[in-house]
């Protein structure tokens, strides 16, 4: 990108990961160059694909960026963008919107909602909240949380009102959106005089 | 009887290993700008100095009483990845002088 | 666009510096060993080296994978103090070796 | 004591602490020794008492052994026992026992008792139980716990049972002794064949 920096993902199921350095010059000499780590052997070359990783060898690594590869041609030297890795999860096992009952406050109360979504590890969730308050704009504190536990991750966003207005009242949405869906929760707040 | 001076001086030494004053510590980026939750640092963490030790009372804790602010530079990766990954630089508090100062 | 070369430099040595490795703590010491209520240690912490800092990966965790003990050496209080003050040795773990294992 | 080391307690209330190191000869020139602190002055000498340091030097020094005096005379030096600075609180402000209301169970089920008592900082106290498997020497677990809090410090022991006879059914007991009293919290545990 313009950054000079390509991101590589690592699923969980992957099993190599591929440093995309293509060239037109089939037999062309092409070295990779990475970070310190424990292990060279089982890196691949394929001049069709690029570097070959085993996913072993980067799971050890310290750390993961510095790769790139460099190759020489008529005395010149080339070199590739920067690579990162990334883990990079995809699930989200279920969301839940606390509380999960009808809530129901008085005017000048405050309002806590805390949506709740246990997703798998390294896992990126846009979270979005939407309430009648949005279009009035009447001032909501936001609040993101990341928490990693023994075996997911917990991802947490708190809607919190102050001092809630009879305008607040109505259906409350809390959408997760991870890179293939949206899951959305509800919940009821009603606020009288 | 008398105190074993070497007793004495490796209690002593102890003490002053474990006194309230800054020390290095690994702080998780998202957790500490409170980052939204489909995005990632790299490296997750920075190296900054934060008050730690023991006081010798419960009625006092070991807080930072003067602070500054070192600049760092990490990549921020959003997902869904097509937003990109670009280097970004923050800046964390880094506590210089502490003390033990009282709860109450 | 070629990224900057120092920016590099400057995330490498931050992820350098918050690796998963044998980190200097202070360890309170009736907690660590789940002292009497009525007991108090003086100093009431040690200086021991335990495992921290950050895996790139949420689904590791920083732990020690060899370990030894430490003797050290503190005076033990005992409430009432009628029942006096004497110096005791204990001994701690203290972290040598340490790596991001998996959680799974 | 046996170990050549005393302990001078230091209550919230002190204002100065005294070093005990009396004399026979009234004139006699008697230093007293110290870690490093920051501040020296108010720290006097009385040939009758000892000693005497004001309360926000003791405050703020790192480490609060290595008092203790010394003197010459007849060309011999002295020197007095260690001395050890210890802050201790005494006031038990309050102790429960959770759950409150009496605990009924099944025969083989585990029973888990939690005595709390917020405690003055620094307030050292004795946490015993009475409970009917005392005698019979039932398979009980016992596990204190202190946790210094913003005002007060939180003191816990808590009995485990991990399988309940009908032998372990009765009144329990949870004695909190602190320097001056004792103060007691009990509830009754019901175990059904």
């Amino acid at each position: 990108n313009e950054h000079g920096l390509e991101t590589i993902l690592v699923t969980r199921s992957s099993t190599h990961i591929t440093v995309p350095c293509l060239v037109t010059v089939p037999d062309l000499n092409v070295t990779l160059h990475y970070p310190p780590i424990l292990e060279q052997s089982g890196i691949t070359w394929d001049n069709k694909q690029g570097w070959s990783i085993p996913r072993p060898i980067i799971d050890s690594a310290t750390m993961l960026i510095g790769f790139h590869c460099a190759a020489t041609l008529g005395g010149k030297d080339y070199r590739s963008t920067n690579y990162l890795i990334h883990n990079a999860g995809s699930q989200v096992y279920d969301v839940k919107l606390f509380p999960e009952d009808p809530v129901e406050l008085m005017v000048g109360e405050a309002l806590t909602l805390n949506c709740t979504a246990s997703v798998e590890f390294n896992t990126g969730v846009d979270m979005q909240w939407s309430y009648p308050g949005k279009q009035t704009n009447s001032y909501v504190e936001i609040k993101p949380h990341r928490e990693p536990l023994s075996h997911a991750t917990e991802v947490v966003s708190i809607l919190t009102i102050h001092t809630v207005n009879v305008t607040d009242s109505g259906p409350y949405f809390c959408n997760v959106t991870s890179m293939d869906r949206t899951q959305t929760q509800q919940t009821q707040v009603i606020v009288h005089e | 009887a008398y105190l074993n001076l070497d007793i004495l001086k490796s209690i002593e030494s102890e003490w002053r290993k474990t006194r309230c004053m800054p020390r290095e510590v690994c702080i998780d980026v998202g957790r500490e700008f409170g980052a939204p939750t489909n995005i990632f640092y790299k490296p997750p963490c920075v190296s900054v100095y934060r008050c730690g030790g023991c006081c010798h009372s419960e009625d006092k804790q070991c807080r930072n009483i003067s602070t500054g602010y070192l600049s760092k530079t990490l990549f921020e990766i959003t997902v869904p990845i097509t937003q990109g990954t670009r280097p970004v630089t923050i800046s964390v508090a880094n506590h210089t002088q502490c003390s033990c100062l009282s709860k109450l």
